[in-house]
């Protein structure tokens, strides 16, 4: 038998392998001499580089993490649980998180975005909530070349691949196209639960003896240092990564989350705890879970299920293997719970108890091989807040001026428009995502929010994932600021009150200090826009070194937003309703155009400067167009983003049937393409017109009205023309199947 | 006319779910006699050699297109000559 | 009339199916589980779609060994009625009590949409609600969904009009005949790759499913008698 | 110990998608060489044969599980004794 020989405390001082494991040397002298008084031996080390590493730690994040609001009067659980949880009124709540997996699905774009589901998921069962719908927000490349097509054909597929065969539809997302992704593609997945709130679960593991559980798949090399490879900067040479790529197995999470909800909805008294293992596997799970109840623990890493032989106590730690839940156990019950889990055909084993005391003891093959204070894993890390700088760029453009689009032919830039890629329907993608299962989606991926309805009430759920790394990149505090509001307003159109965000910041590297300056003003301006709205941010995730070769992307937070909806028959769709509707335009239009697609369309590249935005008005503006819907005012509402009024307008149309006459006599042609947020297309029977404005009052204008022909009629200052709705639709849906199937 | 047979399967390290999954169903078959099962894909190919060789062309598709290295590994066979 | 709605391990639309009748229909339905090896007391079996099993080998394949599948033969033969989705169907096809197999996609993708059907068979258990070659619209949501089976077969299938729907617009997964769903020589067992208990509720957007549930329920009373003498 | 690999494919009658594309999807590599691509799966058993011989396992449990001959046809090949 081949016996590997680890390191000695004294060769690992010597020969530093820590360094490559992601730890630096001031934290190593750190824990050696400060948290334990002497040198930690191979296992020990390893437990410290992957808990300190920053997808476990948030070292480098939590200094500016701390600037999000997370409380408000419906918020029932903040940030640092498994997922939070807000209020929806009769003892229910609603669960919801987000989770990047940018890195794992670069190099294995299938497993990486399937497991990226998988994980995502868990965290939502493991706070006692049923799962009810995905989202994901996707960001490639430019569709030209086969590598890219590559990436997208797989993590689309494996997102679907996970969804669909745990049955939980995947309702909604974003798929955006820039330059700056192709190598560092970012993949965040969301996941939206619903409980009642008498079930609700915290992962926490105390009452000295009490068991600590694992269920699930067994444990395997598949994974390890998954943590830090997923906070490592990015090279080319994936040589060196294999080991990392985990994979998913949707029909053995299918059975935990059956198996871990009839636990947590019907034997409460069994259990103290649960959380799922997640980036770090055993150790994070065990230790946050100790931690957050002030426990010791003690586990025999010799019970743990393992799928190869001979692992070492370093591997078993460590292992990322998927579809794995840790529990704590009330003394006296281990067996009730075996039972239950075998009749789901999975096994549950003790692997250890809570102890009194703070340590964090293991034992394999006899012997004692970790023995540190709990806290020294989860609390003592140093946190590491990078210097800052303003980006030269950002200085430079506040003293150009700004870019304005010659539109020749406007007709013309509005096709072209509807063929971008990131405006384009990405049906060809979404019709691969079981969206309907469990017979609850109102509104599937296509409207601004996708809605689904709370089964025996009278409520909906409305939710979106958004966000727009190019605003951001051209001014970080605004750019936040619009990644909110976008968010909101895609719930706001669908007759939805905005209840609380989930995020998921993807930046470049750290430790550049323009990056982190990136990072801190976004989130600033996030902040800003959350405080306003009431929207407090109750969980998210943090991906930082998306790089390829040196090259970040651009800063890139994902907003993931869910709001109710209180009587699921008055949520509304983007599309219009009746012909002979007056067509309102919410919010005023400015000449908007830094970092707008049009911009991107004619000269390739994203530069200028934000407007300043006062989030005040634009939440009171949102929330009398809310109230108009919620009075039933409104037959369509949609939010405009990319492509501005004039793609939103044509977007109304699609599949209704109908077309329109607008004329806007106070606008050029360039201003249909202007993309100031905070705008919305909405249409008004004549009936209801007068109400509308009385609500409206200044934030709406009249701007023509819906008919039975479906053509599209435009007129303004400099332009008035007409396109056959069928055909606009027809760019706009076959632009992506093309882009896919051309073989370049 | 060069039949080649080439076949995939996970790398020994990559956990196979499905492998597990058949292994159940055949001893609830009663199968007991089977200790574990393995499941792999593979490519009949047939290839006209033009300038590349057979060799060349089968570990260039096969590196390229058929084998997903993060988690497979393949060989192949020259079945018959036709 | 009381309905069994069969969970295996992977079912995912079991829900779907009991929310259908129970809620929306107001039948007497249970959930019998797949360790259970009799269907005593009950005049329908519904099995649901999903992932039984991962879909692992292939899809329904091993779900035909699970204790309960003695039973639902023993169920068809005597003439009751058993409906099977998307799974179902695959499950109802390698358990032999439906001819022919179900293979992947021609796109090799999963496809989520809803698509026209021509209900072609109004004669059956399940259809007599519909008129003869309405046309109705189904949600369909599955990879494996080419219905296969050798000449002879489907020209039996035809002959005997045992196709019940068929793919009225274009064909969305390659199956031979544009075929959606089968029942079996005499009637009482259904397969369809369409989910009708998607489509039976205004909110959701789609009702054409309706008249399936109802008009088994309406025929399905005449039928167990009829099978019990 | 008896290694036995059994070799599934679609009929020759049956259209298998997968094999069209796989072509297409050689020849936009510019593999002009490679004419025709056939997919298939394998199943590796481990058999300790017991009361039943190896052949009687492998063909029970191909007709029983592994294979659906309405679409599917198969052969095996014992690979070593261990
Ligand atoms: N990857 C995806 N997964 C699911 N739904 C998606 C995805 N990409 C886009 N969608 C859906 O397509 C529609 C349009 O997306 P988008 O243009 O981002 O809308 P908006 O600008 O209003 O946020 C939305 O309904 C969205 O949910
Ligand atoms: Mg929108």
């Amino acid at each position: 038998m081949a016996v590997k020989v680890e390191m000695s405390p004294v060769e690992i001082k010597k020969n530093k392998p820590y360094l490559e494991w992601g730890l630096t040397e001031k934290e190593y002298n750190f824990i050696s001499e400060k948290l334990l008084g002497r040198l930690p031996n191979y296992t020990e080390t390893g437990l410290f580089s992957v808990m300190w590493s920053e997808h476990c730690s948030y070292k480098k994040s939590k200094p500016v993490l701390r600037e999000f609001p997370n409380q408000s009067e419906r918020v029932l659980q903040g940030p640092g649980e498994g997922a939070g949880i807000v209020d929806i009124g009769d003892d229910q709540a609603v669960v919801f998180k987000a989770e990047s997996h940018n890195h794992p699905s670069a190099v294995e774009p299938y497993e990486g975005a399937a497991t990226g589901v998988g994980g995502i998921i868990r965290d939502i069962f493991s706070m006692g909530a049923r799962p009810i719908a995905m989202l994901d927000s996707l960001h490639f490349g430019e569709i030209d070349n086969p590598h890219t097509k590559y990436l997208i054909n797989e993590v689309v597929a494996g997102i679907g691949g996970y969804g669909n065969c745990m049955g939980i539809p995947t309702v909604g997302g974003e798929t955006t196209f820039d330059e700056c992704y192709t190598g560092n593609p970012l993949v965040n997945a969301m996941c939206v639960g619903i409980m009642d709130q008498k079930d609700m679960q915290k992962g926490q593991a105390k009452g000295v003896g009490n068991a600590v559980m694992y269920v699930g798949a067994k444990t395997g090399r598949d994974g390890i240092h998954g943590a830090t490879f997923a906070s490592a900067d990015f090279a080319d040479d994936k040589e060196t990564q294999r080991s990392a790529v985990q994979v998913g197995d949707p029909f053995m999470e299918k059975l935990l989350l059956e198996a871990c909800l009839e636990l947590t909805s019907q034997h409460k008294e069994w259990l103290v705890g649960i959380q799922d293992m997640g980036a770090a596997g055993i150790v994070s799970s065990s230790c946050e879970m100790a931690s957050k109840a002030g426990s010791g623990m003690e586990l025999t890493l010799d019970s743990v299920p393992q799928r190869e032989t001979e692992m070492s106590a370093y591997e078993i730690m460590l292992s990322e293997s998927q579809e794995r839940m840790l529990l704590c156990i009330r003394a006296g019950f281990e067996e009730k719970v075996k039972f239950l889990f075998k009749d789901y055909g999975l096994e549950a084993v003790v692997i250890g108890r809570v102890t009194s005391g703070n340590n964090y003891v293991l034992n394999h093959h006899g012997e004692v091989v970790t023995d540190i204070p709990v806290s020294s894993l989860t609390d003592d890390v140093l946190e590491e807040p990078s210097e800052e700088r303003k980006p030269e760029r950002i200085i430079q453009a506040e003293n150009s001026t700004d870019w304005v689009p010659e539109i020749l032919d406007v007709k013309e830039t509005l096709q072209q428009l509807l063929a971008q890629p990131t405006i384009a329907s990405k049906e060809i993608f979404t019709q691969t995502y079981d969206s309907q299962v469990r017979t609850n989606t109102v509104v599937g991926p296509g409207s601004d929010a996708a809605v689904l309805r709370i089964r025996g009430t009278k409520k909906g759920l409305a939710m979106t994932s958004d966000g727009n790394g190019r605003f951001v990149y051209l001014n970080p505090f605004v750019g936040g600021q619009i990644a909110v509001l976008e968010a909101a307003a895609n719930l706001i159109a669908s007759g939805a009150l905005p209840l609380a965000m989930t995020d998921c910041l993807n930046y470049g590297d750290p430790t550049d200090p323009e990056i982190y300056w990136e990072l801190h003003q976004s989130v600033l301006g996030m902040s800003e826009a959350c405080r306003v709205l009431n929207t407090p941010v109750i969980s998210g995730n943090v991906s930082l070194y998306n790089e390829n070769n040196g090259e970040a992307i651009y800063p890139t937070p994902m907003v993931g937003m869910v709001g109710l909806v209180k009587d699921i028959n008055k949520h509304l769709t983007n599309t219009f309703k009746n012909s002979g509707a007056k067509i309102f335009l919410v919010g005023k239009t400015h000449a908007d155009f830094a970092g707008s697609e049009i911009q991107k369309m004619v000269t390739g590249e994203i530069t200028g400067t934000l407007h300043a935005i006062d989030t005040e008005l634009e939440s009171q503006k949102f929330f009398k167009l809310l109230q108009a819907i919620e009075a039933e005012l409104v037959d369509s509402a949609h939010d405009l983003s990319e492509g501005g009024l004039a793609v939103g307008l044509v977007e109304s149309t699609f599949s209704s049937g109908l077309g329109l006459e607008v004329a806007l006599k106070t606008m050029k042609a360039r201003d249909l393409f202007s993309e100031t947020p905070g705008r919305f297309v909405v249409s008004v029977i004549p009936e209801n017109v007068e109400k509308f404005v009385e609500i409206m009052g200044n934030d709406c204008i009249e701007i023509g009205e819906t008919t039975a022909s479906q053509q599209i009629h435009l007129k303004c200052q400099n332009a008035d023309f007409e396109i056959q709705g069928a055909k606009a639709q027809k760019i706009w849906e076959e632009a992506i199947p093309c882009l896919m199937k051309s073989k370049d | 006319m060069v039949n080649v047979r080439i076949f995939v399967t996970y790398k020994q390290s990559v956990f196979n779910p499905q492998g597990e999954t058949i292994t159940d169903a055949i001893h609830s078959l009663g199968f007991s006699a089977v200790k574990k099962v393995n499941v792999g894909k593979f490519f009949d190919l047939q290839i006209e050699p033009n300038d590349k060789t057979v060799a060349e062309i089968v570990s260039q598709v096969s590196e390229q297109l058929l084998v997903n290295f993060n988690l497979e590994t393949y060989h192949y066979e020259v079945m018959e000559e036709a | 009339m009381k309905i069994a709605v069969v969970v295996f391990p992977g079912s995912n639309c079991d829900i779907d199916l009991f929310e259908a009748l129970h809620t929306v229909c107001g039948a007497a339905v249970e959930y019998v589980s797949h360790k259970n090896d009799n269907l005593d007391g009950f005049d329908a079996v519904m099995l649901p779609g999903g992932f039984s099993y991962g879909d692992y080998l292939r899809c329904g394949a091993i779900a035909r060994f699970s204790n309960i599948m003695p039973a639902i033969v023993a169920f068809a033969k005597q003439g009751k009625p058993v409906f099977g989705t998307c799974n179902g169907f695959q499950i109802l096809t390698e358990a032999g009590l439906l001819p022919g197999a179900l293979k992947q996609n021609d796109s090799l993708k999963f496809v989520c949409k809803t698509v026209p059907l021509t209900v072609e068979n109004n004669q059956t258990l399940f259809t007599t609600q519909y008129k003869e070659k309405e046309e109705i619209d189904l949600p369909i949501a599955h990879a494996d969904g080419s219905y296969y089976a050798d000449e002879e077969t489907l020209a039996e299938l035809e002959e005997n009009q045992q196709v019940v729907f068929r793919y009225a617009g274009e064909n969305p997964n390659g199956s031979l005949n544009n075929i959606a769903g089968i029942t079996n020589k005499t009637g009482n067992v259904l397969g369809m790759m369409p989910h009708p208990e998607r489509a039976v509720e205004a909110i959701l957007g789609n009702q054409d499913g309706l008249r399936l549930f109802k008009s088994l329920l309406e025929n399905g009373k005449v039928a167990t008698e009829e099978a019990v003498r």
